[in-house]
């Protein structure tokens, strides 16, 4: 199995790509999913991020089979 | 209880009209409140000609259902539906709608407006406009 | 603006819908706050069949037009709809509709509780409620 | 001319009339067109009263051609 990776709306553009895939094993939390999905890119300030759809923090733990999320402020409504 | 996003275009006191016949609780509350957000042609100091929405399929339902269920139980509603559209917007149309159906009337007006901000300041969707310059992701809410 | 009392019966929602329609302010507002009040069949502890609303025509009027006024100015609203049943009522009917349009939210879910809590506290307005055993004027309503 | 006076609901059941008319002149006040309606009756607590359509309270001045109704604590909503 492996680690899904999803960005949404103006992240998703400013980095070229909307998912990806992580062997599993190769990262332990969501700030290290980050790195490895954006070859180490600057995480943009006021940066969102969801584990399996629901809200957690960069030191959050991933494992095999996770979905995690990256997003900007949301805006609807 | 019933949360939707749909890609179509709504009409919201329809919408309305026709879920709270389904509930089949006539009789039993004193109080609707419905809040309906439309898009506004202008926004910020500029015209805004049309808009697209994004959401996160899956999470957005997900987060709505919970919201949905704490409103439930803090303020003891019989009934609320949520419907938020995605996609295209052409101005004027509706984006989204919040009803919530109790026996008194400050429950459904404290649910619907914390449902609202709930909504607002949480669930994942994103706007972005479209100028006559060019287009815009809109930065972030106001509260409310 | 508008104020309206009324004998027969209403469907809210297609009002508000109509309503809103002849506005024609699309476009301009980005908020609609609904309330809608309906007969209940049951209260404090009796099951009621029907009801009487008597009102006093001219002053009526006149103080919804009077508060709908002072909500425009308040909250900057781009209009207001209040519809409001007398003579008899059945369960499950709505009685009233409170609907406020603005730019942006915070103003309609304000001004449409607070022309509610108006209403309810000073608009010259007396239910009657008929119980199997009989009837009896409602006393005082609850503070919202 | 002269004041009309009106009365509602479970006030204008108690006291088995829905309006009259007061000479001009012969009341000052709205307590005093009250006593000369209603036959020096005890008014009940919490009674309302307007003059000519606006919330007033019993030592407001009456004039030829005023309306002054007394009713109940309102229940509409």
């Amino acid at each position: 199995m492996s680690i899904s990776i999803k960005f949404f709306a103006s992240l998703r553009e400013q980095l070229g790509r909307d998912d990806c895939e992580l062997e599993a094993g190769t990262v332990r939390t969501v700030a290290e999913a980050w790195a490895r999905a954006t070859n180490d890119a600057a995480m943009p300030v006021n940066t969102l991020m969801a584990l399996n759809m629901e809200y957690v923090d960069v030191d959050t733990p991933v494992s095999d089979g996770d979905e995690v999320a990256f997003f900007p402020p949301v805006t609807g409504g | 209880m019933k949360v939707e996003i749909r890609e179509a275009g709504f009409e919201p006191f329809a919408e309305v009209s026709r879920y709270q016949t389904a509930m089949q609780a006539a009789g039993k509350f004193g109080a609707a409140a419905v809040f309906v957000g439309s898009m506004r042609d202008f926004n910020e100091g500029d015209t805004v000609e049309q808009m697209w929405l994004e959401h996160y399929p899956g999470m957005t339902e997900k987060y709505l259902e919970k919201i949905s269920c704490d409103a439930m139980e803090r303020w003891d509603l019989l009934d609320s539906f949520i419907l938020h559209r995605v996609g295209r917007i052409c101005p004027a149309d509706a984006i989204v709608l919040v009803a919530v159906w109790s026996a008194h009337r400050a429950a459904a007006f404290e649910a619907s407006r914390w449902l609202m901000e709930e909504l607002k300041s949480r669930a994942p969707f994103w706007k972005k406009e479209t100028l006559s310059e060019g287009e815009r992701w809109v930065a972030k809410n106001t509260p409310g």
